[in-house]
């Protein structure tokens, strides 16, 4: 299937996310930055499927925007928001995270521009990797007996969380 | 203009075997995303005027029978004064998101009919993550949910809203197990192959997440999922039947809009239009789940009894019944038409049932003339399967009192969740029974 | 029962039969020890009602009445005790739970307070509601027109 | 034995403190349920504060519907005052005019006849089972069963068409009088009433098939409001809800009225004082209501139906308490007389609001949907809490 216009819903796209993104961490009321942070999910969900990764875009939606998302709304609204509004809300450290984010940034520029390795991460032109094929193709690279490398690396990424979840109950209840 | 009539060209073509979307045909795509979503509206009001009437007759009463013949036109009427109604926003809500929430939800639910496989070419489009997308998009309207429940800045809806996504983020992880055994039973491409490939002579036989994937592996395979591996298949698909109720907030799981608890859980500061898209939605998320169910386990558009009655002259007949049950309809109504009261008063009434029979009859011979018939087949048997599923969520409605919500996360976590996990295993070990075998032998042989 | 009450406080009970129900009238002063001694040793367990009835002309203007009932005794007595007008009672609920409503309405109904109760206001009419209807002095059509013209908003319930 | 004082009800007032109390404590609630909410059985305002969904204590607030009903009395003659006792427990106004009537009766010391007697316990356990239908109904409803309510409707409507034959009132009867009946049973009554029991005994397993081994059911309901005979005396609750409690305790047998020591009856009982044995007994009453009005019927004797009472009632001076049985539990009236023509002071004792007492205790510690389902097995009318 070719591509209907891609140029613009890149842009399109990106721009949803940008937006969303200053608005995640501008907004006064919580359940509003939540929302703006689902939109940004959701954009880089598409920008996924732009890059022929449906799979990615797929767990990104479940994951993130349905599972994740929906989790911290919980927590949020539970809290009274009405009163939670009314407090400060910022450390006033925004000095040192621009700081932050402008040195990452430039960090970043600099690779990509002068090092040759920084480029070869992103290589010019389309990917043409299959796209019927691409969750197939991930499964082999997790599990396949031969070409799979990372099999290891996940299942230890499951015990990392399976640890988190079980310390968080720890912390949360003092009797269980 | 002399591309399009290309286009259409190409479709009406017999030799055509894939997805308008799939194919790139934007055309036939944009045809179809109207068809399903016009056929889903109508399937909403249809099921609006028979879960009416079938509770009714449940409950020893008439039901609607006042606005058309046999209340034919409530749905209609209903929808009228839902649209004709004040549409009130409380003072203390939040606006935007209050105003958002229902469009949200609306649209989470139908765009999950974007994968659903009506036949092997009659769906907008085959995604290669096909049920990935469904159970993801499925799940994003419990963001709408508790968005209204928590914009409507009110005690029950918030409530409503809370109990609303707990329950669907914990069946949805039942539900999702449910899925995984069903995925890796459409690896076992033909007899004697192992699990995705694996001891089989095609070391790339992978399993898919197509929807029309998963019904063409159940062709092959030549049994419907809920008879594999008996009884594993019939288990996990008990597991989702009774996921999908609890996703869809009906009864006995209809906590987030227990009426008689929170008066209407997260739609209960809505009126007018706003509470109809949450009524479209729920009602068109019972459509898309069971379509999930009916293509995961129940062979999707696949008729009935395909190995017991095969042949030429058995796929005849089956293609006959889609007509003959639309008669079937025509019949019922006219025998209706003579039962009406010889009374003036009732002459529109005993006209308009004879209409509908007459467009019911006139539909059920168009299905007799065989180009038609062979491309409806497919459709009409996946909505059969559909409609048992929505005359099961009316019957349980009909009997069921209603889970406690402790309950119902014990049923979600204690009972279905193991549950899901055993059948995951078992299944897996099924599918690899010969290959484990070997090994057993081997380790055997080697004490 | 009632002769070893009698014995035992003398003029203050005064036991009575009337078409053959047996109550007494008891010093308001004995009221909480005649009730204790009731539930724990004549085993009353079950207080059925307490109500009151208003005599504007009696120098003692009311009748507090419990009624009690015992399971064990398959028997039922009623206590009244005459009280002025503005003396308050002692409360039952410790010794009856269910005391706590019933002298709530007494309250609402006569304006009769019971000290030790442990959440003395109205219960079936409004809080901030103006006399105390089932006096004799309280005229049927009679209500508290302030009241009505503030929290409803109209001129007159009636 | 429990301090009485922890069983009574608490005060508002500890509610909204609790509520002030809780910036940014994410358990604590405080909600309030009704005066208008469908599951509150009418005009039942109910403050709950709530750990989450757990019931940590309610208040309720009544009194939407108080009429003023003793206040009245005191301005009608006997006779005038007989028609509005239908009105407090609407659903079971045959048990309030029999309670009425029997108080005045023991006032004036008079007896109504035999043949008026048996007509009355007809009636009134016709009218028992009228209450526990339509309780069963919105109980069932409440737990989210919607069909059991059309059945019982189905069902009452038939006691109901009696009633109207018998007396041409369908919910507030009025069909006793004092001193007996105002009026003879009519034509073909015995061969109704023989019918109905016919007619309603399979529907009463229709309703226990829907019920009683439903596991949903069973899970909503056992263990549910749980209280102990010991409480629910010391509350002072009656009717099916204490013989749950397991206290084997009925007027109609303890005390008898009107002609029940003539038949023969069994007085259910549950142990566990839980919904699921609420619910156990009324079905049970339902069948030994059947059966006493099967032994009524067959044996209603002939003679008069009013006993001899003057025209105009003047009891003489004189207090009595009277109680009977009503399908909710003792519905007592306290009469005092001036021997005037009007009674001095009447004082209802409602077995409703005595019992709704008792939904503090029953409910603590309970979920939300607890409340509801509690509520819905006191069996409160809010006419009769309120009056």
């Amino acid at each position: 299937m070719n591509p209907v216009a891609t140029p613009f819903f890149f842009y399109l796209l990106a721009g949803t996310m940008i937006i969303g993104g200053i608005l995640v961490i501008t907004r006064k009321n919580a359940v509003h930055s939540a929302l703006a942070l689902i939109t940004t999910l959701l954009a880089q969900a598409a920008l996924y499927l732009m890059l022929y990764a449906p799979f990615v875009a797929g767990v990104q939606i479940i994951l993130y925007a349905g599972g994740i998302m929906v989790l911290f709304l919980f927590v949020i609204m539970l809290i009274s928001i009405e009163r939670a509004a009314k407090e400060r809300q910022f450390n006033k450290q925004w000095l040192v995270g621009i700081v932050a984010a402008a040195a990452l940034g430039g960090l970043f520029i600099t690779i990509y521009t002068t090092t040759t390795k920084g480029k070869e991460l992103f290589p010019e032109g389309r990917m043409t990797y299959g796209e019927s094929q691409n969750t197939q193709q991930i499964a082999a690279l997790l599990f396949d007996r031969g070409a799979g490398q990372y099999m290891f690396a996940f299942e230890i990424a499951s015990l990392l969380l399976l640890v988190a979840i079980i310390g968080a109950v720890v912390m949360a209840k003092k009797r269980i | 203009m002399h591309e399009l009539i290309d286009y259409i060209q190409s479709y009406l073509d017999p030799r055509v075997t894939t997805t308008p979307g799939a194919a790139g045909n934007i055309f036939w795509a944009t045809v179809y995303i109207l068809l399903v979503f016009g056929g889903l509206s109508v399937a909403v009001i249809a099921m609006n005027w028979l879960e009416r009437k079938i509770l009714a007759h449940m409950q020893v009463r008439l039901g609607p029978m006042r606005v058309g013949p046999h209340g034919l036109l409530q749905p209609i009427a209903d929808a009228i004064k839902l649209l004709l109604k004040e549409d009130i926003i409380p003072a203390e809500a939040d606006a935007f998101i209050f105003w958002i929430a229902p469009f949200m939800v609306v649209l989470a639910a139908f765009t999950v009919f974007v994968v659903v496989p009506f036949g092997p070419t009659h769906a907008i489009t085959d995604m290669n993550i096909g049920i990935l997308f469904m159970l993801g998009v499925s799940s994003l309207s419990v963001l709408g949910i508790v968005m209204a429940g928590w914009a409507s800045n009110s005690h029950y809806p918030l409530i409503g809203a809370l109990r609303s996504s707990a329950q669907m983020v914990s069946y949805e992880v039942a539900m999702g197990l449910a899925v995984l055994s069903v995925i890796l039973l459409t690896s076992l491409q033909g007899s004697g192959l192992g699990l995705y490939g694996i001891g089989a002579t095609n070391p790339q036989a992978y399993g898919t997440l197509s929807m029309i994937g998963i019904v063409q592996a159940q062709q092959e395979q030549g049994v419907w999922f809920i008879f594999k591996f008996f009884p594993l298949g019939l288990v996990g698909f008990f597991i989702f039947a009774i996921a999908m109720v609890a996703e869809t907030n009906r009864a006995p799981f209809d906590l987030p809009e227990a009426e008689s608890e929170l008066t209407a859980g997260f739609h209960t500061e809505y009126s007018g239009f706003r509470w109809s898209l949450f009524f479209l939605a729920e009602y068109s998320a019972m459509i898309a789940v069971s379509s999930i169910a009916v293509t995961l386990w129940l062979g999707g558009w696949l008729r009935p009894f395909p190995n017991a009655l095969s042949g030429p002259t058995w796929d005849l007949v089956f293609s006959l019944i889609p007509g003959i049950s639309f008669l079937l309809l025509a019949a019922m109504c006219f025998y209706n038409v003579a039962r009406m009261p010889k009374h003036p008063l009732f002459k529109i009434q005993t006209m308009g049932l004879a209409g509908f029979g007459a467009v019911l009859g006139l539909i059920g011979l168009v299905m007799f003339i065989p180009a038609v018939r062979d491309r409806v087949n497919d459709v009409f048997w996946f909505a059969a399967k559909v409609a048992g599923f929505m005359y099961l969520y009316i019957w349980y409605r009909g009997t069921f009192p209603r889970y406690r919500f402790d309950q119902l996360m014990k049923v979600g976590w204690k009972i279905l969740l193991p549950m899901g996990l055993a059948l995951l295993i078992l299944t897996a070990a099924m599918g690899m029974r010969t290959e484990l075998w070997a090994q057993f032998q081997e380790v055997v042989h080697g004490l | 029962m009632i002769a070893k009450l009698k014995g035992k406080y003398g003029s203050g009970v005064e036991p009575l039969t009337y078409l053959g129900q047996n109550y007494m009238i008891v010093d308001r002063s004995l009221i909480p020890e005649i009730l204790q001694v009731l539930h724990n040793e004549e085993q009353f367990d079950y207080c059925v009602d307490i109500t009151a009835v208003h005599y504007p002309k009696r120098e003692k203007q009311f009748d507090v009445i419990w009624v009690l009932y015992s399971f064990a005794r398959n028997e039922r007595i009623r206590v009244t005790a005459r009280i002025a007008d503005g003396e308050s009672i002692p409360s039952s609920v410790p010794i009856w739970a269910t005391a706590n409503w019933l002298e709530r309405e007494v309250f609402d109904m006569f304006g009769i307070k019971f000290d030790g109760h442990p959440d003395m206001k109205r219960i079936l009419l409004p809080d901030g509601w103006k006399g105390h209807p089932l006096r004799k002095d309280y005229g049927i059509l009679q209500q508290d027109n302030e009241w009505v013209q503030i929290n409803l908003g109209i001129e007159s319930g009636q | 034995m429990t301090d009485p004082t922890s069983l009574s009800p608490p005060s508002l007032e500890t509610h909204v403190e609790a509520h002030e109390k809780t910036f940014l404590d994410a358990n604590e609630l405080v909600i309030n349920m009704g005066p208008q909410h469908p599951a509150t059985h009418g005009v039942l305002r109910v403050i709950l504060r709530l750990d989450g969904e757990k019931v940590m204590g309610l208040e309720c607030v009544i009194g939407y519907l108080h009429r003023g009903v003793e206040k009245i009395a005191e301005h009608r003659t006997y006779t005038m005052f007989n028609p509005y006792v239908d009105r407090m427990d609407y659903v079971a106004a045959v048990s309030n005019g029999l309670g009425y009537c029997e108080t005045v009766e023991k006032l004036l010391n008079v007896e109504a006849p035999p043949r008026a007697q048996y007509v009355r316990v007809i009636l009134t356990e016709l009218n028992r089972m009228a209450s526990h239908q339509l309780w069963l109904g919105t109980h069932a409803l409440d737990i989210g069963a919607i069909t059991p309510l059309f059945y019982t409707f189905r069902d009452r409507e038939e006691i109901l068409k009696i009633f109207e034959k018998y007396c041409g009132a369908r919910l507030t009867t009025h069909a006793f009088r004092i001193g007996g009946l105002q009026y003879e049973t009519y034509e073909g009554f015995e061969k109704e009433v023989k019918a109905f029991i016919k007619f309603v005994r399979p529907k009463i397993d229709e309703y226990e098939e829907l019920l009683t081994t439903n596991r949903i059911w069973l899970e909503r309901t056992k263990g549910v409001g749980v209280i102990s005979g010991k409480d629910a005396i010391a509350l002072g609750v009656t009717g099916p809800v204490l013989r749950a409690s397991g206290v084997k305790w009925d007027i109609r047998k303890a005390l008898p009225y009107a002609n029940y020591k003539n038949f023969d009856f069994d007085i259910p009982t549950g142990q566990n004082g839980d919904t699921y044995d609420r619910y156990i007994v009324r079905m049970a009453e339902f069948r030994q209501s059947l059966r006493i009005i099967e032994q009524a019927v067959d044996n209603i004797p002939e003679g008069p139906i009013m006993a001899k009472v003057p025209k105009v009632i003047k009891p003489p001076v004189g207090e009595v308490y009277h109680s009977i049985e009503a399908p909710k539990g003792e519905l007592g009236y306290f009469i005092v007389s001036d021997g005037s023509t009007q009674p001095y002071r009447i004082r209802v004792r409602p077995p409703s609001f005595v019992n709704l007492q008792a939904l503090d205790v029953m409910c603590r510690g309970q979920l939300v949907a607890d409340v509801i389902a509690v509520i819905g097995t006191l069996d409160i009318v809010l006419g009769e809490v309120d009056r």
